[in-house]
């Protein structure tokens, strides 16, 4: 039996990876990727959680959780990609010049 | 059948190989040069996750994440990924500012962890699992169609968005 | 009830599918079988060097520009011929005035080289170059039968 | 001294045939699956050619139509050099396609042979096989973009666009297998398919769905897509050579086959019936799970010379207006089933 406390660790390890991350790129897809791993983080969190509790509300906050998020996957990327059909370039420094 | 008896601790090593395979896949996902390499390590964390879950006992979670999640999600991110060009080389930034504030961040969460954690293993597998594809239908139907709605409304949204020609 | 016709379609094409899985063969075993090619076939050309008048007509015929003429050691303009170019067509045989030039029904010639395909009008003239076969063939005649629209009888 | 060689012998043996060892590596594992990868290609070249009214492979072994063609092919496969172009990018070039070819085996290991003899047996083992299933696409999406090639990363994003539409109906018309037997466990599905009838009799709409979604997904015929040989050369292996692209051919039909052993243990009855000679040993009901997966793959197989080849367009409506709807009529089929056997 490995000590619960071990994979709370290696969330807030992952989740520090991910703050790193999202502040140091300015990449829109790296800075996606970077949020993607956040929410694994917070997932490997809440599963460790719901399996030291052993309460099934965990579950269900899981599921919604990972079906939730295939969700937001979805309309992020594709807005990325209607932004690089715009300006053939994904910077977000450069977005806030975009108009019309 | 016939009884293993492994001289090293299994399960153990699981735990430390997956371990390892996600911290590292997520630091090459930040590092890597090349998008398509870092989808692609982006997947191998959903995965290496998805491990750690079953060794958790809850391997309904783990099999969710791994079809949903690396399946069907990152499949779509590398997938778009490849219809974008290679980033042009960006000339680096200072990024130890980062750096202090994630590793700041993790250090919080872990101590916060620890304060909240009473730390005390607890024996055998959460049981909870086998109620649990009945407990979905019966008790949760509505928030479980309220999932599939979204998930199908967003799917509509971004393939609206994604088809929409650029006017100029 | 599109897609209820849509089934029914394809468990068609799968049945006609089914209906062809008995091997009725058309194709030749080639080096072990050969076919005997009917009369009036255009196959290599034979030349005969004493009918010929000299006339030029197969070289002025030709549409690919297989044959030219070359002058001999006694003077006169005779045909050679380029097999690299030639399609076979059978113009200048049609066209030859004396019947020096003839079709056959070869038609299965390997060479090496290139070079050896060019029949200057000495080599033209000494014959048509036979198939070598790797073992002795067994001849058949293809034959246009009613219900399988292709049939191979041996000679 | 002799006592030491018996005792290591009956281990050895032991260790051979217990589940874990015998099933990925023997039967219906490694072993099982290339003879079956030897046969099934040679099959369809045979096929393809009668049905065209030619010979096929033929002069290797004469006696035998031709039966050793694949194996002479292979031992060229073997010894011809694995070529690495330049403008590849090296490592994802010479690693994915082991890695894909590895992922795409790694659902067998879950399906079990019979009652008694199974690698993993999970009260999940249906859904653990589905969710391997489905991380063969972005391995090929790797594939196809690491060989740096127009026709390979073309075939790369076909693949990418039919899996994101099949994967949807495969898992919900396994699903509906799932909820007309009660169970995710392959091995009680099977249990109740002996006692109840087949799966395609009570659900045949699931098990057209399944079918098409099995030939939809390996690129077989009508929806042969990714690796079009006319318009791309071969899809995402195009730039291979040597044995790597010996594994690259075979890593369709091998899924081709975990698949269809998949469909048999779901709709088929599995390895029922189970007579005489079979149950003198647990892996003997194997046999008869691997005739009717063989069957399964065959009729995939000889469909090649049926079908012309669809447009993109038309197989991703097909998967997205069709198959999507008809996956979620037979879930509903299948939930009607439960009530009219709880009501009666």
């Amino acid at each position: 039996m490995i000590n619960p406390y071990l994979y709370l660790l290696i969330s807030s390890v992952l989740f520090g990876i991910g703050v790193y991350g999202i502040l140091s790129k300015r990449n829109m897809i790296r800075m996606l990727l970077s949020a993607e791993i956040l929410f694994n983080s917070a997932l490997l969190a809440l599963v460790s959680f719901t399996s030291y509790t052993k309460n099934v509300y965990g579950y269900f906050l899981v599921f919604l959780a990972v079906g939730i998020a295939a969700a937001e996957v979805g309309v992020l990327v594709s807005l990325a990609i209607l932004l690089y059909r715009r300006r053939g370039d994904i910077d977000v420094m450069e977005v806030d010049k975009l108009k019309g | 059948m016939i009884e293993f008896n492994f001289l090293i601790p299994i399960e153990d090593t699981i735990f430390l190989f997956s371990a390892a395979l996600l911290l590292i896949s997520a630091v090459l996902v930040i590092e890597l040069r090349s998008h398509v390499y870092a989808a692609f390590f982006l997947e191998m964390v959903g995965l290496a996750n998805a491990v750690l879950f079953a060794l958790q006992g809850l391997a309904l979670i783990a099999i969710f994440q791994l079809v949903v999640y690396v399946g069907a999600t990152v499949t779509f991110i590398l997938f778009s990924v490849l219809m974008f060009k290679e980033a042009k080389p960006v000339k680096p930034r200072f990024k130890l500012l980062d750096l202090l504030i994630g590793a700041g961040i993790a250090g919080l969460l872990a101590v916060g962890a620890f304060s909240i954690y009473k730390v005390s293993p607890t024996a055998g597998k959460p049981s909870l699992d086998v109620t649990l594809p009945e407990k979905i239908v019966s008790e949760y139907g509505l928030a479980l169609f309220l999932v599939f709605f979204t998930l199908l409304t967003t799917l509509i949204e971004a393939l609206v968005l994604a088809r929409r020609e650029v006017s100029s | 009830m599109g897609l209820l016709t849509n089934l029914v379609d394809h468990l068609k094409a799968i049945g006609t599918g089914l209906k062809y899985l008995i091997p009725r063969r058309l194709t030749l075993m080639y080096p072990e079988y050969v076919e005997k090619l009917p009369e009036g076939y255009r196959g290599y050309l034979r030349y005969d060097n004493e009918k010929c008048i000299h006339c030029s007509l197969c070289a002025r015929i030709c549409p690919a520009n297989a044959i030219k003429m070359y002058r001999g050691g006694d003077k006169k303009l005779r045909p050679g011929i380029n097999y690299t170019r030639c399609i076979f067509c059978g113009f200048c045989a049609d066209i030859c005035p004396t019947g020096a030039l003839e079709y056959t029904t070869i038609q299965d010639i390997a060479y090496e080289k290139l070079e050896d395909q060019v029949y200057p009008p000495e080599k033209f003239a000494k014959g048509v170059p036979q198939p070598v076969y790797p073992e002795k063939p067994i001849f058949i005649i293809a034959k246009v039968d009613e219900e399988r629209g292709l049939k191979y009888d041996r000679v | 001294m002799y006592d030491l060689i018996n005792y290591l012998w009956e281990t050895g043996l032991n260790l051979l045939f217990s589940p874990e060892i015998f099933e990925p590596l023997v039967f219906p594992g490694l072993i099982a699956a290339f003879s079956l990868l030897i046969v099934v290609i040679w099959l369809e070249r045979k096929i393809a050619a009668i049905i065209q009214m030619r010979y096929g492979p033929y002069y290797i072994s004469r006696h035998t139509e031709g039966a050793l063609q694949l194996v002479a092919d292979l031992l060229r496969f073997l010894f011809s050099e694995v070529i690495i172009p330049k403008s590849v990018d090296k490592i994802a070039y010479v690693l994915a396609p082991i890695i894909l070819f590895a992922f795409t085996f790694l659902p067998i290991v879950v399906i079990p042979v019979s009652k008694d003899f199974a690698a993993i047996d999970h009260e999940y083992s249906l859904l653990i096989a589905l969710a391997l299933m489905t991380l063969y696409s972005s391995f090929l999406l790797i594939v196809s973009w690491a060989s740096n090639n127009k026709f390979s990363f073309i075939g790369g994003l076909r693949e990418g666009f039919l899996s994101l539409s099949y994967e949807i109906p495969l898992i919900i018309s396994a699903l509906s297998a799932a909820v007309l037997f009660d169970s995710f466990n392959l091995i009680e599905i099977v249990e109740k398919q002996a006692a109840m009838g087949w799966g395609i009799f009570y659900n045949p709409l699931a098990a057209i769905v399944f079918l098409v979604v099995i030939i939809y997904s390996t690129s077989r015929y009508p929806y042969e897509i990714a690796e079009a040989e006319s318009e791309i050369v071969i899809g995402p292996f195009t730039e291979y050579t040597g044995i790597l692209f010996g594994l690259g051919m075979g890593i369709s039909y091998i899924k081709l086959y975990s698949m269809s052993l998949l469909y048999a243990v779901l709709f088929l009855g599995g390895w029922e019936p189970v007579v005489w000679p079979l149950n003198l040993h647990p892996v003997l009901p194997g046999i008869i799970l691997f005739i009717k997966a063989f069957i399964i793959v065959a009729f995939s197989v000889f469909l090649r010379a049926v079908y012309p080849r669809y447009r993109i367009d038309q197989a991703l409506r097909i998967a997205w207006w069709k198959l999507f709807t008809l996956a979620f009529l037979s879930l509903l089929f299948s939930y009607g089933i439960k009530i009219i056997e709880v009501m009666g």
